[in-house]
């Protein structure tokens, strides 16, 4: 078995929905089952041929070459298997995903991860906004699962994350951890203004002050050693990140909030 | 059969099944962990009345535990998983959450997944303060304490083990009677998976199981009281001047079969010329629990 | 076009017509006589068929700022329920708060042909009628809310004479365009104003002075006397409050003898009982109703699930909020006059406090006699969505799936009630009355809810069938003014239905105190304020029909 | 924070915003289709999404081949530059940068017709009414009579 393969033929103008493409809903699909798949594209439904040129058949591990910023929601909601992409994504990157594991070598639009549960997906590039975050009126972000960016991300990284962790190679956009009920991120870059803002409880964790301080609504608990921290380092250790080679340290500045709301946050600065 | 003159009786062992459980404690040097592992074990010598059996396995190596600080392994059995929930989440709360830079983990993955509360009931001592974080799929708890922060896993996992394996020692005399067991007692502490709960691992109070007083169900085992020769259908041969009992429980069987193997030939290492005669096993016809361990076999 | 629906069996409680198989005849949108040389133009036969006017709900939020609010703060009530545009229908989203169109569908297929807004405030009144307009298919009309407003409680504390409240009560019916009244935690939402978080019968407005009782003494009599049929429509005090059963008996009393519409009682029957300190009093509440025979009452009836609680209650909402689930809520004052309150919900038939609702408001519909003075509603979407009305006439008409839903609830909760033991199965009779004929004459609709000659021709056509919940999920044939809008339980035709309102008069001079009211204190004109009948009827497809006020009726 | 607040004294918020009419087509939105604008209706029924239905984003990214762009209160408020085909249903004497494929001048709800509107709190809305007689349609007989026509 090789990878089931899909190359995109062309430019897109309209954005296309690959939520089917997923090893879940692709499961005892022959080539042709999935070449005559339709797919919303604007206000059409496309067959997956007419976007795609298809080679292989092992839809556990799908593979999208030539990918472009405007395939939406790729990995929908995927359990298991493992799907590669060779350019960028579009919006909604692995939303709703329970487990299996997502790669990319380019960029990603919004909604990251938005609302997953489980699995991985580790971006070699940039994530746009709202990384790990909840949609538009919804209350809980993403609830478990890993997102790795090798590059930065946008706004709202992390906007009413639940649980799961977030790991940050390069900076994190304004309002990172905003409305955060738990969980953790992780900045080894800078992160823009507003780091924090209404969150309630989680862990934002830094190896360095971020350029735009610490607002006034977090609150100074001073220097601790913190039992906790080699256990996530640890647990960094096998992951395919510079996380994994991040010198552990547990001696943090500990500021508390947004004491605008129940102030339960901490972002954790490295001393 | 005869091993350096002791000679080991055709018997067996009797063992029954308890749910056990390993927790590592660890704190800013090993002093420190044992003190609060001493705790935590303190007082389990039996179920009859200490409510689990409990002592400390091994001290480990900062290489060895989670949080990469000194620490030390503790295994803890009872007769059921309720049971051994509440003995592990009082011990917790009194001998580990109160003791200075301790933190509490598991030591084991669960039978099927099986896990009791370790540190989850320990949070609501954060008074909301508490923090969870999960980390590689297990659930931590961060609890506010006076020295800092006390960090404790949420459960623990729960195997089948096998409670009561023992063996006796029968010698000319007390001190000779002692040394045997410690000699046996240094040498099984070697093993892994096992724990022998007696103080200092040997218990010289065997018993029976029945009373003529109707309000007890177990009382000494008169059979092997070397001063009621004259009186009782005696299990002990004119020579014999003592009695001691090493108990063993462990993970598995096999762990209590290694760890009585070690520890009978230790006793038999000092041999006949040390005043050691003879190795029995206490048993109650095989009404006990399914787990015989025979001697004979053992040391074959 | 004469249409003639032949060989149905006719269930028409306003004519104590009882199944009876009669051919029904239908020209212009009304009934009519069998014409007298036989001729028709079209014939559908219903033989065998169960017959009914349309139904109405007396008591369903489906307008106005409160359940558009709703609507935007839940997109996960939307994701749950998605409706695809067809050639005929467009599309739509909501279980709990649907949008307008789906609202008017899904009434339409399930045989309601007219549903009436019970919280139209005064100053908000265009916007419910703008969104009741956009809700197809369906009659429609609103109570509009009066009782926490400055100038009704100035008048009070001034000890204003009857007649002069008489005219304002008439004024604000006549310009908001409501065919009633209602009134919602009586002077309650004002007290909120002033820092007070709860307000019994008798406790007293801190500004103001005046208590729930004398509003609802006023506003009551105002209704009386100026001849609104539909009775003062009462939201009581301490809505959800355990023991607030002691407020309503008192306010049953209070009324004395004046006709009085007290709604989602289920809500108002709680004492104080048991190891929760919550229990039933459906017992005394239905008691009471059965002896004051002034009394009406709609149930609201919960059923398990989720749903959205949405009131003009702000008092009683702010109190539930800690509730809500998702955890997210919204609390208005609007305008200072009057309140509103979106609180999302979810019923656990496993919670002991919801299970026993669900016991208390079916054991409130079985305990009163009379069908004529209780209706069938779930305060939508506040107990239930009214989706899930075929699934209550079900636990109505037949006790031993009533008694099986009950045996899977909170252990506890079905020791503290008599639900089990109570034999009452409703008749097919008694559903018409209350979701018809009664409904119709408490709302004062004359030419609805009963299938007389000259009577709109809106009517249902059931398949018997002994599972209730399907046969009146989907009825066979829904007729709209006379044509005919649904078959098999599907949408073929849209209509628009009308909007219900009465005309009370009143003296003119009323508008002098307004219009310095509203110049001092309102950002809104008092010409503003006032809704033409043009804007009702807009482009054309909405209508008003006025309907006729009770006899002495006067100012 | 004001809903803390309000557990002991009083304590309220005015949500301010919206003009040119957005506030009105929030709520009209909101009560027919259940959402409020940057709504999609794509796959045949209403989608919520407001960064991806941001008309400025799908026309940057060129994914609209005609933009239809209703105006009628404001000259100003022109169409942004888009590679679209553009038709406007503008207040009359609307001035463009770039000329519009279509362009049909509409009368002002208001001044020239009657008309509702949602006051920018989002909570009253008031009539608009006709002042004088300008013969020029509203947005709504220019929708109606298109699609009549269709």
């Amino acid at each position: 078995m090789t990878a089931l393969t899909l190359k995109l033929k062309t430019d897109l103008a309209q954005r296309v929905d690959c939520s089917p493409l997923t090893p879940d809903k692709l499961t005892g699909k022959d080539v042709a089952d999935i070449a005559a798949m339709e797919l919303v594209s604007g206000r059409l439904t496309l067959p997956v041929e007419e976007l795609f040129d298809i080679s292989g058949d092992d839809v556990n591990d799908i593979r999208f070459e030539n990918s472009s910023a405007k395939l939406d929601h790729i990995g929908h909601a995927m359990s298991q298997g493992r799907i590669t992409i060779n350019g960028d994504a579009g919006a909604y990157l692995g939303q709703f995903m329970t487990g299996g594991n997502i790669e990319i070598t380019g960029n990603t639009f919004i909604y990251t991860g938005c609302e997953m549960k489980g699995g991985q997906i580790k971006i070699n590039g940039n994530a746009g906004d709202f990384v790990g975050a909840a949609r538009s009126g919804y209350k809980n972000g993403m609830t478990g699962g890993t997102i790795i960016v090798t590059g930065n991300t946008g706004a709202r990284t992390g906007d009413h994350m639940r649980r799961g962790m977030i790991l940050i190679e390069g900076n994190a956009g304004e309002y990172c951890g905003s409305r955060m009920i738990s969980g953790t991120i992780a900045v080894l870059g800078d992160v823009g203004k507003h780091l924090g803002y209404a969150m309630k409880r989680g862990t934002i964790l830094l190896p360095k002050m971020p350029q735009h301080g610490i607002t006034a609504n977090f609150n100074d608990c001073g220097s601790h050693t913190l039992a906790f921290l080699p256990l996530m380092f640890a647990s960094f250790k096998k992951l395919d990140s510079k996380f994994a080679k991040v010198e552990g340290f547990s001696r943090v500045q500990r500021y508390a909030g947004d004491v605008g709301g129940i102030g339960m946050g901490e972002i954790l600065v490295k001393i | 059969m005869i091993i350096n003159g002791v000679s080991i009786d055709k018997t067996f062992a009797e063992a029954f099944p308890m749910k056990g459980t390993r927790i590592i404690i660890t704190a800013q040097n090993l002093e420190w962990a044992m003190h609060s592992a001493t705790a935590f074990t303190g007082f389990a010598t039996s179920v009859i009345a200490c409510g689990c059996e409990a002592s400390i396995e091994r001290t480990l190596d900062p290489s060895e535990t989670p949080d990469g600080r000194p620490g030390v392994a503790c295994l803890i059995f009872a007769m059921g998983g309720k049971g051994l929930a509440k003995q592990v989440e009082t011990r917790a709360g009194q001998c580990v959450l109160t003791s200075p830079t301790s933190a509490l983990f598991s030591g084991i993955e669960g039978e099927d997944g099986k896990e009791i509360a370790l540190g989850k009931n320990l949070r609501f001592f954060g008074d909301g303060y508490q923090i969870s974080k999960m980390i590689d799929g297990k659930r931590y708890w961060r609890i506010p304490v006076m020295d800092g922060e006390f960090l404790t896993q949420e459960n623990t996992g729960v195997v089948s083990s096998v409670g009561g394996g023992n063996f006796l020692i029968l010698a000319e005399s007390q001190p000779q009677a002692l040394a045997a067991c410690e000699a046996a007692v240094k040498a099984m502490k070697q093993l892994p998976n096992i724990i022998m709960p007696f103080p200092g691992g040997v218990v010289r109070s065997g018993s029976k199981v029945g009373s003529k007083y109707k309000a007890l169900n177990a009382s000494t085992n008169d059979a092997f009281c070397p001063t009621l020769k004259g009186q009782t259908k005696s299990e002990c041969s004119p020579e014999v001047e003592s009695v001691m009992e090493i108990v063993i429980d462990g993970l598995s069987k096999e762990d209590i079969d290694k760890a009585m193997r070690v520890g009978i030939q230790a006793a038999c290492d000092l041999g006949a010329e040390n005043g050691i005669r003879r190795i029995s096993a206490g048993n109650y016809g095989g009404k006990l629990g399914p787990f015989h361990f025979h001697l004979q076999e053992i040391m074959a | 076009m004469l249409l003639k629906l032949t060989g149905g069996r006719i269930i028409d409680p306003a004519h104590d017509v009882n199944d009876v198989v009669r051919d029904i005849y239908i020209r212009d949108g009304r009934i009519v006589e069998k014409p007298t040389d036989g001729r028709v133009d079209e014939e559908i036969d219903v033989s065998g068929k169960v017959i009914m006017a349309g139904a109405i709900d007396m008591h369903t939020h489906i307008g106005g700022g409160k359940v558009n609010i709703a609507r935007t703060m839940l997109p996960e009530d939307h994701a749950e329920a998605v409706y695809e545009r067809t050639e005929l229908l467009r599309s739509g989203t909501g279980h709990a708060a649907p949008s307008t169109l789906t609202t008017g569908y899904r009434y339409a297929e399930m045989g309601y042909t007219a549903g009436f807004e019970p919280a139209v405030l005064p100053i908000n009144a265009r916007q419910a009628h703008m969104e009741m307009h956009d809700t197809p298919i369906i009659d429609k009309g609103g109570y509009v809310m009066l009782g926490s407003d400055d100038f009704l409680l100035r008048m009070m504390a001034a000890n204003s004479d009857q007649e002069a409240i008489n005219n304002y009560v008439a004024w604000t019916i006549n310009h908001a365009q409501a065919v009633g009244l209602k009134v919602v935690n009586p002077g309650g939402i004002s007290a909120f104003k002033f820092n007070q978080r709860k307000l019994d019968l008798d406790e007293k407005n801190d500004f103001y002075g005046v208590t729930p009782r004398d509003i609802l003494h006023r506003l009551s009599r105002a209704v009386q006397e100026i001849g609104v049929p539909h009775p003062l429509h009462v939201h009581g005090c301490n809505l959800g409050v355990p023991g607030n059963m002691q407020t309503t008996l008192d306010t049953i009393q209070g009324a004395e003898g004046v006709p009085m519409h007290l709604t989602h009682i289920q809500f108002h029957s709680y004492g104080t009982e048991g190891d929760f300190k919550f229990s039933s009093g459906a017992a005394e509440i239905a008691e009471a109703i059965n002896k004051h025979k002034n009394i009406t009452v709609d149930v609201g009836q919960i059923l398990f699930g989720q749903t959205v609680t949405a009131s003009g209650d702000n008092m009683r909402q702010f109190a539930g909020a800690p509730h809500a689930h998702p955890n997210k809520w919204v609390c208005m004052d609007i305008e200072c006059e009057a309140g509103c309150g979106v609180v999302p919900f979810k019923y656990k038939d496993q919670s002991y406090v919801n299970a026993l609702q669900w016991m208390i408001g079916l054991e409130t519909f079985l305990m009163v006699d009379d069908p004529w003075r209780i209706f069938l509603t779930t305060d939508h979407p506040n107990g239930a969505p009214f989706t899930s009305y075929p699934h209550l006439i079900k636990l109505l008409m037949d006790k031993s799936f009533r008694n099986d839903m009950l045996s899977t609830l909170h252990p506890e909760a079905q020791k503290a009630t008599h639900l089990a033991s109570l034999d009452r199965e409703y008749s097919l009779y008694e559903i018409a009355i209350m979701t018809r004929a009664g409904a119709a004459k408490l709302v004062g609709l004359a030419d609805r809810g009963h299938l007389g000659i000259g009577a709109a021709a809106d009517i249902t056509v059931y398949t018997d069938n002994s599972d209730r919940e399907k046969m009146f999920e989907k009825p066979d044939y829904v007729f709209k003014d006379g044509e005919m809008v649904v078959r098999q339980g599907q949408v073929i035709k849209i209509t628009w239905g009308t909007t219900h309102v009465v005309k009370p008069e009143y003296d003119v001079s009323i508008e002098k105190p307004l219009q310095q009211y509203f110049d001092k204190f309102h950002t809104l004109k008092m010409s503003n304020f006032k809704i033409s009948n043009d804007e009702i009827v807009d482009d054309g497809r909405g209508s008003l029909t006025i309907q006729p006020l009770h006899k002495g009726g006067r100012l | 924070m004001i809903k803390e607040i309000n557990a002991t004294t009083r304590s309220n918020g005015l949500p301010i915003g919206g003009k040119e009419g957005d506030t009105t087509v929030n709520a009209v939105a909101s009560w027919q289709s259940g959402y409020p604008m940057r709504t999609t209706f794509n796959r045949r029924f209403p989608d919520y999404d407001p960064f991806l239905n941001d008309s400025k984003r799908i026309l940057a990214n060129d994914e609209s081949d005609l933009l239809i762009w209703v105006s009628s209160f404001n000259t100003a408020v022109t169409p942004p530059q888009s590679s679209a085909n553009t038709i406007v249903l503008g207040r009359s004497g609307m001035q463009f940068e770039t000329e519009p494929e279509v362009y049909i001048p509409v009368g002002v709800p208001g001044i020239d017709h009657e008309g509702r509107t949602f006051r920018s709190d989002s909570v009253v809305s008031v009539p608009l009414r006709k002042l004088r007689d300008s013969g020029l349609p509203s947005v709504f007989e220019v929708l109606s009579a298109v699609e009549q026509a269709l």
